[in-house]
């Protein structure tokens, strides 16, 4: 049974350690920002996620103890990566991206990141202007 | 046995990887490549950490694995923001 | 191990002093922030360098880190932590009062004695 | 009186079971503990979370995440071979609008979130709109069968979830 | 018999801060008076500590009930009672001075930072332990950030920049100082230190030796010794008034921690450090006068003939500290209250013309202020006593100070003499420029109309009273000041306070 | 205690005229008067006594440890001096009641005389000779202002400086020289001093002290070459200068010299120093006085000439000259006085005292004519007045002693004095008096009232009473003082005659006709004397003021000119110097801890810190890229601390790290977002320098401690020991934060709310009207800005991680005491959550919809805080004592409840509301920049279809 989830583990942490390098990889070898934002999003998240599993696996068969935090960590990893994603995506759309290389969005809009009309017709016109 | 040689490469693969994400935080055509490279950076680092915890038998650091996620998502999103609007909190 | 530790402990404090020799405030506080992390490493390897020995009860732990330089390591960064957010504070509002963020008074549009106040 | 014990329940059970993660371990007082932060803490973060749409079909919202689970783990061995086998000179990246018939904020964020963390792509930004996605597509030959993909595999299921 | 009242002038102002941040931060008058109200009971608090550390051994007060060295205690003894009491009478005066000049309404949160900075300042008398020394360093700083600013505008915001950042260097330099100590003795209590530090092996001489002058170093900031004394005037000369005045007793906290550390644990007669710490101090403190005089003599502005007074006055004190014998240092005591008292004066009187002025140059002649001739007799006593001419207390710490280190006569008394005389010249110059130059250039009693400010006089009076005071009860004083030096040189009686253990 | 009393009374005196000044003028003076009259009569009730030979004293402890005491003495020497000032000081209250103008302040010039008058009569009483050092540095201040008493002349201001300057300075010496003299003798006593001359001048510190006491003594009483002050200061009033500078405050040098002289004098030194000093200043003024055309000047110059005479005679050493000198003292005293206030009489009256424009005032002004004959007549020497008798007596002297073995050289010189003396004085009266009336008189000139010619003329009859009788009226208090100065009974014979054999006499003869011939030849000798180029003393002494004020200015100014770099730069290379020459001249022993083993990913690990490092030095004028390269730092330095078994650090670390560079983010929205090449590429690789001489020092240090054992048993064993079972947790870093150590987690967590008011009252003051508003009212963004402000995904994503954010901080909170974690930690968890959710929907947003009092927070916390600790008080423990103990509670688990939490609960409480309020003040600066404030917790709302608000928008 050891062996097995020896084997496992092992398994496990060598995914993990071959995705994490891909990710990061990916970084240094893909041509442009908007290719290179995909390696890691996901091959990193999904090498550590494996990395985590096997360290909560890990305890709990060879330590006797049931950590959880493992777990916790993965999620909060896989939840947050496509925010980042979108986040590194708009900042470069906004810093190097002409909005006519984008495609149209069908619907007559432009993309957000580029409409100052977003701005300017959200606000509740709360300006705090007048000296105390 | 054989775990210990898959901790090693993974080791091996996670630091081998965040010294990739070094080289693009220095060489980096524009600021989103590096806020993306650092933030790879700190996946790369938390799982050494938890690698570590392995290999040294002790959960006393998954706590501050768990934050590096949180800090790392959380400034992540300032850089980008400033990127985006300057002002990250308006 | 130690050499590495003293040798990054010199290239942080040597970065933040050339930073806070520059004349414009932000640089000047970056120093102070690397010269904050030097100092906090540098405090920190007073009780000398140990790993797996978390300074928390444990069976069998085979011992434990000196706990008192952490604790005294703990307290310098959250001074630091709100010296920095005060002089960071500071240097904007010199910065919006003055119209620039230069850091010496003597190349200043008014003189720095003599001037009105 | 349950209604207002717990405006949010599907929040309140995740807060609970991620106490019981946190706390490692199975004791009385872990769970009074948790129970106590599964209805307080709603309650403290509720005035930012207006409009909490209704989860309508619980299993089906699971079935969807062990499916994009499964995508996941395909993505990375897509995006693997691409980042090590393919020539970068061959990567044939694009943009690719996605207009999509969902309204709920937290499903359409479910679907960008997918969209991103399965096979090439990645969701980067919105139409001011709101009715389309603009996606990245690392290797997109065809881009009309990653809108036809995304539509038909994820957003049919996450309308059926939550509209 | 441990006192908690010992423990007080810590948590008195540290506690009504607090509730003026909680209770009455938009409510000045409430803050007025809670503020005088817990500055008047600092006041009286530390006259009741004063009279019980007279007449006891040292007193250790363990927090946490933790024996020493590994709590953190509180020592009273005669010289942190005193220089407790001398801060509890500074900012009872200061406090009076502010609401009678509406500084506090200036700006916001004036009464906490200023509660806060009394806490930092009591705190770091009265603490026994290194690394808490610098902990309440910190809390005193940081309190004297906010205070610097007040008011913001331009000169004062990007002077109060470069007072942070420099101070900053200076804690930065104290942790380091800190963390070789820990290294070397494994310590942190003073009077371990003391004990530790004298009983180390040839190996760790050149390290400690390092780690002493660093750390005296740091307290060379705070007393703006030469070639550390460069933000002083900077500062001084921009704060408001009242702060300044306050910041008089700022610079004395160097010259007490230097007295502490360099009698305690680094005395002339240690088999390391030997008087390493002398020899460097005494050239620093002598260019520090001599840079001080230069500065009143070549002011430009009344507020910087003000800063450069200080500094000349804690060269004098450096002067005689370095000496460290007991006369020298009941010499350097009693400068250091007379030099409080009269700095803050000297501020606040400062402080007075500028609010009557469009500015404070020294360069141009301008119209004659409102109240000038009140003024101008209150600029004249402060400079005499800041000068050290008779028959104030400055002439008779002068004298203190030139008695005390008669060994080394030619020199040291030519610098204090000729720089006393370029401080004369220096003030005679200033004084006849603002108050009676003024006359020249405009009709006589055609003064501008300025409200009287009662108050403000009277913390001006007082201040100037307890210069009087000094002055006649010099004899008295200096008995008791002789008891507190003889009893810093006792050092065992602060060694046994702590009842250390055995040393291993 | 009477003579104490006559010292203080004028001081006491002095706070009167400021007083009575509403009641008028005469009230004042009255009052003035009444008090100088009071001191007299005391002194006069001592006299007898003093006169019969006994020294009364009063003795007063003061400051017995330094030996400066309020004792007082009165003998001969004292009565005589004490007697002048005050018996003078009368004369001059009253006549200046009549002679300031109306609109002269007079109460305020009463005021300064008493004091002056205070601190002479203290100095000729002072037993002390420190006491006397105060009264003598005392009368350079009171004289300050009574020279530049009419604020509105620029001359009586720079003259008053002058006067300060030299008089202040000699003083300084003086302070010096008394304490080498107290030192010699073993007591500032001067009754003790007077007794020690062999030991006073068999030491090798006599000559320096003889030297500074000189100095002191040259400069007060104007001699060569300390004279040129004294002219300055006659742009005093004229009381003043009748007083100070001729009766009184020139005199307090003669009179030291004259109370040193039993143990300074007698030594080849003391000759050639005074005896020579005198005769040059004897000659030397007189000659100077004679082309003088202002009659203030005339006197002034007249007083050096006549001051030099007497110190000439004290320096001869013997006790003949000392007593001529005394009588002297006397006879100059009254006639000097006299013509003092009748030049300024004339002054008053013909509104000049340029002599050029005077003449013929004989008989316009009778009264002050007869005054100004007699007084003029015995300062010139003639018989039989006063004048003559100490005149001739000084000759005699002279002519009998010799310098440098020449025995005429003194003799002749002091007949040339004399001579010119004949001249000046008689230029007075001819000049002034004679000659036909003048019709261009600036006003027309008539005798005074009695008021004013009264003081005068009671002088001018003491100058023909003494002179007429001089052993009735003078000889007795020569006798006393002259017996004070030398230490024996004197018995003085002064008579008109001293035979034909008398060199005096020829001499005497020989001055008159010489005078006389002078006078006629005056015209001449004016013209010659113009023509001759001579120094000008205030060009001299303004030509070395301004400068040396300049050059001050310069140094002081120019090494604090606000240039923060050069500040810091100096100061790190002193720390760096004086470090290593502490380190230099120490033993030092290598090191011989075994070194840890360098793993491949800590190497990598160092890798990166460096590497990160140096690119923030390189690309640190990108100030955004810093900043990532700043998380790269931080991040690397937390790493570090979870490797070298600091859990607690590293999460400390990392959280302050994103906070710190959040609110650096806030800020460098509004800063220039690059940093401008300014410096050299000399000053960059100078700056380099000290960079690297700071690194590898701090390195050299870390490395050479880290290498090394602790000489001693670390207290932090007892920590380690005592954690669980006295302190109550099994985290003993933590344990360590709010037990072992909780006091300075007290003052930290103080630190961190004062940062937040600060930061709060500086936006409030950025915010008033003025620039820093007009800056952001009229602020644009200097960057592009993309279209949305709030995307969706992340409001989205936030509304679950916020939740489990807030859980995660509760968590870290509860288990510090026991796992790494803790109060502080979880309030930056926290604050770090909701920063979160500020980046997601905006602070106003988000702080609109949890009202919050941040203020409150970090107030409560510290409180909390404090009240924790105070609890121990009522169980009457010391502050911060812990308690802690374990409890069950059905059906619950054994558990464990310490004050320490509550403690740490004040921590949260203080670290939260302290990030939040530096916040809520960074937001409302970017409010009022002109960003406005959304209601929508997104900007995109596809539900709807179509931006939000739009409605509203429109
Ligand atoms: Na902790
Ligand atoms: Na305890």
């Amino acid at each position: 049974m050891d062996q097995i989830v020896e084997y496992f583990l092992a398994a496990l942490l060598v995914i993990g350690g071959v995705f994490a390098i891909v990710g990061s990889f990916g970084l240094l070898k893909l041509p442009t920002t908007m290719q290179r934002l995909h390696a890691p999003t996901k091959a990193t998240t999904i090498g550590v996620g494996s990395a985590l599993i096997s360290s909560m696996l890990y305890f709990w068969f060879f330590e006797g103890t049931l950590s959880w935090h493992e777990l916790m960590i993965t999620l909060f990893l896989f939840l947050t990566a496509p925010i980042t994603a979108n986040f590194i995506a708009k900042a470069q759309l906004h810093l190097a991206v002409k909005p006519e290389d984008l495609p149209p969005s069908g619907v007559g809009t432009a993309w957000a990141t580029f409409d100052p009309e977003v701005e300017s017709v959200s606000p509740t016109l709360i300006r705090d202007r007048a000296p105390d | 046995m054989i775990l210990n040689y898959a901790l090693d490469f993974a080791f091996l693969c996670f630091g081998l990887g965040l010294a990739m994400n070094l080289y693009r935080v220095f060489r980096a055509p524009g600021v989103p490549d590096r806020i993306l490279a650092l933030d790879t950076m700190v996946i790369n680092v938390l799982a050494l950490i938890v690698l570590y915890g392995v290999r040294t038998g002790s959960g006393v650091n998954f706590e501050a694995a768990l934050l590096f996620a949180m800090t790392g998502f959380v400034s992540t999103v300032a850089y980008c923001k400033f990127v985006l609007r300057g002002d990250i909190i308006e | 191990m130690e050499a590495l530790v003293a040798s990054a402990i010199g290239m942080m404090t040597a970065a933040g002093v050339y930073l806070m020799l520059r004349q414009r405030t932000f640089p000047v506080i970056v120093g102070l922030t690397l010269l904050t992390y030097a100092v906090n490493v540098f405090l920190f390897t007073s009780g000398r360098l140990a790993t797996n020995v978390p300074a928390i009860y444990g069976e069998g732990a085979p011992g434990y880190a000196d706990p008192l330089p952490q604790a005294l390591v703990l307290t310098a960064i959250v001074i630091s932590f709100g010296m920095t957010a005060v002089i960071v504070m500071m240097a904007l509002g010199a910065f919006l009062e003055a119209g620039h963020d230069k850091v010496d008074m003597n190349d200043d549009d008014t003189p720095a004695n003599g001037g009105q106040k | 009186m349950l209604r207002r014990l717990f405006p949010h329940p599907l929040l309140s059970i995740l807060l609970f079971a991620t106490w019981m993660l946190l706390v490692n371990g199975f004791k009385i007082g872990s769970l009074v503990m948790a129970l106590i932060l599964a209805i307080v803490i709603p309650k403290l973060t509720a005035p930012y979370w207006p409009n909490r749409p209704p989860l309508r079909n619980i299993p089906a919202f699971a079935g969807y995440v062990l499916l994009v689970m499964w995508d996941i783990v395909k993505a990375n061995i897509e995006v693997a071979r691409i980042v090590l086998f393919m020539r970068n000179e061959n990567i044939r990246s694009g943009w690719v609008a996605v207009p999509i018939d969902l309204k709920t904020p937290e499903a359409i964020t479910i679907l960008a979130g997918t969209i991103t963390m399965t096979p090439g792509t990645v969701t980067s930004d919105m139409s001011s709109c709101g009715r389309v996605l603009l996606i990245h597509a690392l290797h997109a030959p065809d881009p009309d069968s990653i809108v036809h993909d995304i539509k038909t595999r994820y957003e049919a299921r996450l309308k059926r979830i939550f509209e | 018999m441990m006192s908690h009242w010992i423990a007080a002038p810590v948590l008195l102002p540290a506690i009504m801060g607090a509730l003026i941040v909680l209770l009455m931060r938009n409510d000045l008058l409430l803050q007025r008076v809670f503020s005088l109200v817990a500055s008047f009971a600092l006041l009286a608090v530390s006259l009741a500590l004063l009279i019980a550390a007279s007449t006891e051994a040292p007193e250790v007060y363990r927090l946490g009930d933790w024996p020493a060295p590994f709590g953190i205690v509180l020592v009273l003894d005669r010289l942190s009672a005193m220089m407790v009491l001398l801060t509890a009478v500074l900012a009872v005066c200061v406090l009076l001075y502010t609401i009678g000049t509406n500084w506090d309404a200036r700006g916001r949160h004036f009464h906490a930072l200023f509660q806060f900075q009394l806490m930092g300042i009591c705190g770091a008398f009265l603490t026994g332990d290194a690394f808490n020394l610098f902990v309440f360093f910190e809390v005193l700083l940081i309190a004297s950030y906010g205070l610097m600013i007040h008011a913001g505008g331009k000169d004062r915001l990007r002077a109060g920049v470069q007072y942070v950042a420099f101070n900053l260097v200076g804690s930065s330099l104290f942790l380091f100082a800190l963390a070789a100590i820990y290294s070397i003795t494994g310590t942190l209590n003073i009077a371990d230190l003391a004990v530790k530090a004298a009983a180390l092996s040839e190996g760790d001489a050149a390290l400690f030796r390092v780690a002493a002058v660093m750390l005296m170093m740091v307290f060379a900031i705070k007393g703006a010794l030469v070639p550390l004394q460069f933000w002083l005037p900077g500062t001084y000369s921009n704060a408001p008034g009242p702060v300044a005045a306050l910041f008089a007793v700022m610079t004395k906290i160097g010259a007490y921690s230097v007295i502490r550390f360099g009698v305690l644990v680094l005395p002339p007669s240690h088999p390391i450090t030997g008087t390493l710490i002398a020899d460097l101090m005494l050239p620093a403190a002598l260019l520090t006068l001599i840079i001080g005089a230069l500065g009143i003599l070549g002011a430009t502005t009344l507020s910087r003939l003000a800063a450069f007074a200080a500094v000349a006055s804690m060269g004098t004190a450096f002067i005689a500290i370095s000496a460290f014998t007991p006369a020298s240092i009941s010499a350097a005591l009693y400068y250091i209250v007379h030099s409080t008292l009269a700095g803050a004066a000297l501020f606040l009187i400062v402080d007075l013309v500028v609010d009557r002025r469009a500015h404070d140059s020294l360069r141009d002649a301008l119209p004659p202020i409102a109240q000038a001739g009140l003024i101008s007799a209150l600029f004249m006593v402060s400079a005499i006593a800041t000068a050290g001419m008779p028959p104030l207390s400055g002439f008779i710490g002068k004298l203190l100070v030139l008695d005390a280190l008669r060994d080394s006569a030619a020199l040291i008394w030519s610098v204090i003499l000729v720089t006393s005389l370029i401080m004369i010249v220096g003030f005679a110059r200033a004084g006849s420029t603002l108050f009676w130059k003024a006359h020249a250039s405009a009709p006589e009693g055609d003064a501008p109309h300025h409200p009287a400010q009662a108050l403000a006089f009277v913390a001006v009076g007082l201040l100037l009273a307890g210069l009087v005071g000094l002055t006649v009860l010099a004899g008295p004083v200096i008995d008791w000041i002789e008891g507190t030096s003889a009893g810093l040189f006792d050092t065992s009686a602060y060694i046994n306070a702590n009842q250390l253990p055995e040393v291993k | 205690m009477s003579l104490a009393l006559i010292a203080a009374l004028p001081f006491l005196g002095a706070l009167l005229p400021g007083l009575m000044i509403r009641a008028g003028k005469n009230a004042c003076a009255l009052v003035t008067g009444s008090v100088t009259a009071l001191a007299l009569l005391m002194l006069g009730l001592n006299a007898p006594a003093v006169l019969r030979g006994e020294v009364v004293q009063t003795r007063i402890e003061w400051i017995p440890s330094l030996g400066l005491n309020a004792n007082f003495f009165l003998d001969g020497l004292g009565l005589l001096f004490a007697g002048l000032i005050l018996g003078i000081g009368l004369l001059i209250i009253l006549y200046a009641r009549f002679y300031l103008a109306k609109s002269d302040p007079m109460g305020q010039f009463y005021t300064y005389l008493m004091l002056f008058q205070g601190a002479m009569v203290g100095i000729v009483l002072s037993d002390n000779i420190l006491l006397l050092l105060v009264f003598w540095e005392l009368t350079s201040l009171s004289s300050f202002l009574l020279i530049g008493y009419w604020k509105h002349l620029p001359e009586g201001r720079q003259g008053a400086r002058m006067a300060l300057t030299v008089t202040g300075g000699g003083g300084l010496a003086m302070i010096a020289g008394m304490l080498i003299l107290g030192n010699i003798a073993g007591s500032y006593d001067l009754s003790v001093i007077l007794q020690n001359k062999e030991a006073i001048q068999a030491s090798d510190w006599y000559l320096p002290a003889l030297i500074l006491i000189l100095l002191g003594c040259f400069t007060k009483s104007a001699q060569f070459p300390f004279h040129f002050w004294l002219p300055h200061a006659m742009a005093a009033p004229t009381p003043v200068s009748a007083y100070l500078h001729s009766a009184t405050m020139v005199k307090a040098g003669l009179f030291l010299m004259a109370r040193m002289w039993p143990v300074l004098s007698g030594t080849p030194e003391w000759f050639y120093i005074v005896a020579t000093t005198g005769l040059i200043t004897m000659v030397m003024a007189a000659k100077i006085a004679l082309f003088k055309d202002d009659l203030k000047a005339l006197l002034a110059f007249s007083t050096v000439s006549h001051l030099g005479l007497i110190t000439m005679l004290l320096g001869f050493g013997t006790a003949e000259a000392a007593t001529v000198a005394v009588f002297h003292i006397i006879n100059h005293a009254t006639f000097k006085a006299a013509l003092f206030m009748s030049a300024g009489i004339v002054d008053h009256e013909a509104h000049t005292r340029d002599l050029k424009r005077l003449g013929g005032l004989r008989t316009l002004m009778p009264i002050t004519f007869t005054i100004v004959t007699i007084a003029s007549l015995s300062m010139a020497g003639i018989p039989p007045l006063n004048g003559f008798l100490s005149k001739e007596l000084m000759l005699e002297e002279a002519a009998h002693t010799a310098w440098m073995a020449n025995p005429w050289l003194i003799g002749v010189l002091a007949t040339i004095g004399a001579l010119f003396s004949v001249a000046y004085s008689f230029r007075f009266i001819a000049h002034a008096f004679l000659g036909p009336v003048r019709s261009d008189y600036p006003a027309k000139p008539h005798d005074p009232g009695f008021g004013l010619w009264a003081a005068p003329a009671l002088l001018a009859c003491l100058v023909i009473l003494i002179g007429l009788f001089p052993m009735l009226t003078a000889a007795w208090l020569v006798n006393a003082a002259a017996s004070a100065v030398t230490g024996a009974p004197v018995a003085v014979k002064i008579t008109h005659w001293h035979g034909l054999y008398a060199p005096a006499l020829w001499m005497s003869l020989a001055a008159i006709g010489g005078g006389l011939m002078a006078l006629g030849l005056h015209p001449r000798l004016m013209a010659l004397w113009t023509a001759t180029p001579r120094p000008e003393a205030k060009r001299i002494f303004d030509g070395l003021m301004e400068p040396f004020a300049t050059l001050a200015g310069r140094i002081a100014n120019g090494l604090h000119d606000g240039a923060l770099t050069r500040y810091i730069a100096i100061g790190t290379l002193a720390i760096a110097a004086v470090c290593y020459y502490a380190f230099d001249t120490g033993t030092h022993a290598i090191g011989t801890r075994d070194l840890m083993p360098v793993p491949p990913v800590p190497a990598l690990g160092w890798l990166s810190l460096v590497l990160a490092t140096l690119a923030i030095v390189i690309f640190h004028r990108n100030r955004l890229l810093t900043l990532v390269l700043v998380g790269i730092v931080g991040l690397m330095v937390s790493v570090g601390f979870a490797y070298f078994s600091a859990p607690d650090l590293a999460l400390t670390q990392i959280s302050v790290e994103v906070a710190t560079i959040i609110l650096m983010l806030l800020a460098l929205n509004f800063l220039p977002k690059a940093t401008p090449v300014e410096s050299a590429p000399l000053r960059r690789t100078w700056d380099g320098a000290i960079a690297v001489i700071a690194g590898v020092g701090i390195a050299a240090l870390a490395y050479a401690l880290m290498t090394r054992d602790p000489a001693f048993q670390a207290i932090s064993d007892f920590h380690i020991t005592n954690s669980k079972p006295g302190g109550g947790g099994t985290n003993i870093v933590n344990v360590i934060l709010v037990d072992f150590r909780g006091y300075d987690t007290f003052g930290e967590i103080i630190v961190l709310g004062i940062a937040a008011l600060v930061i709060f009252a500086l936006t409030e003051a950025l915010l008033r009207a003025g620039p820093a508003n007009d800056r952001l009212l009229a602020w644009k963004p200097d960057q592009r800005r993309a279209g949305d402000r709030h995307p969706m995904m992340l409001v989205v994503a936030t509304r679950v991680i916020l939740p489990i954010a807030l859980m995660v901080g509760f968590f870290i909170f509860l288990r510090g005491h026991n796992e790494p974690g803790g109060g502080f930690i979880a309030g930056l968890i926290v604050a770090i959550a909701l920063v979160m959710q500020y980046m997601a929907s905006g602070f106003a947003w988000t702080a609109a919809r949890q009202k919050v009092d941040y203020h409150a927070l970090i107030a409560c916390g510290v409180l909390i805080a404090a009240a924790t600790g105070i609890g121990a008080w009522f169980n009457g423990l010391p502050f911060l004592t812990s308690a802690f103990g374990y409890f069950t509670i059905w059906p619950l688990e054994e558990f464990e409840l310490a004050t320490a939490l509550l403690f740490d609960i004040g921590v949260f409480l203080t670290v939260l509301g302290a990030v939040m309020l530096a916040l809520a003040s960074l937001s409302r600066i970017g409010l009022r920049a002109g960003e406005t404030v959304n209601t929508q917790p997104f900007d995109i709302d596809p539900s709807e279809g179509r931006t939000l608000n739009s409605e509203e928008a429109r």
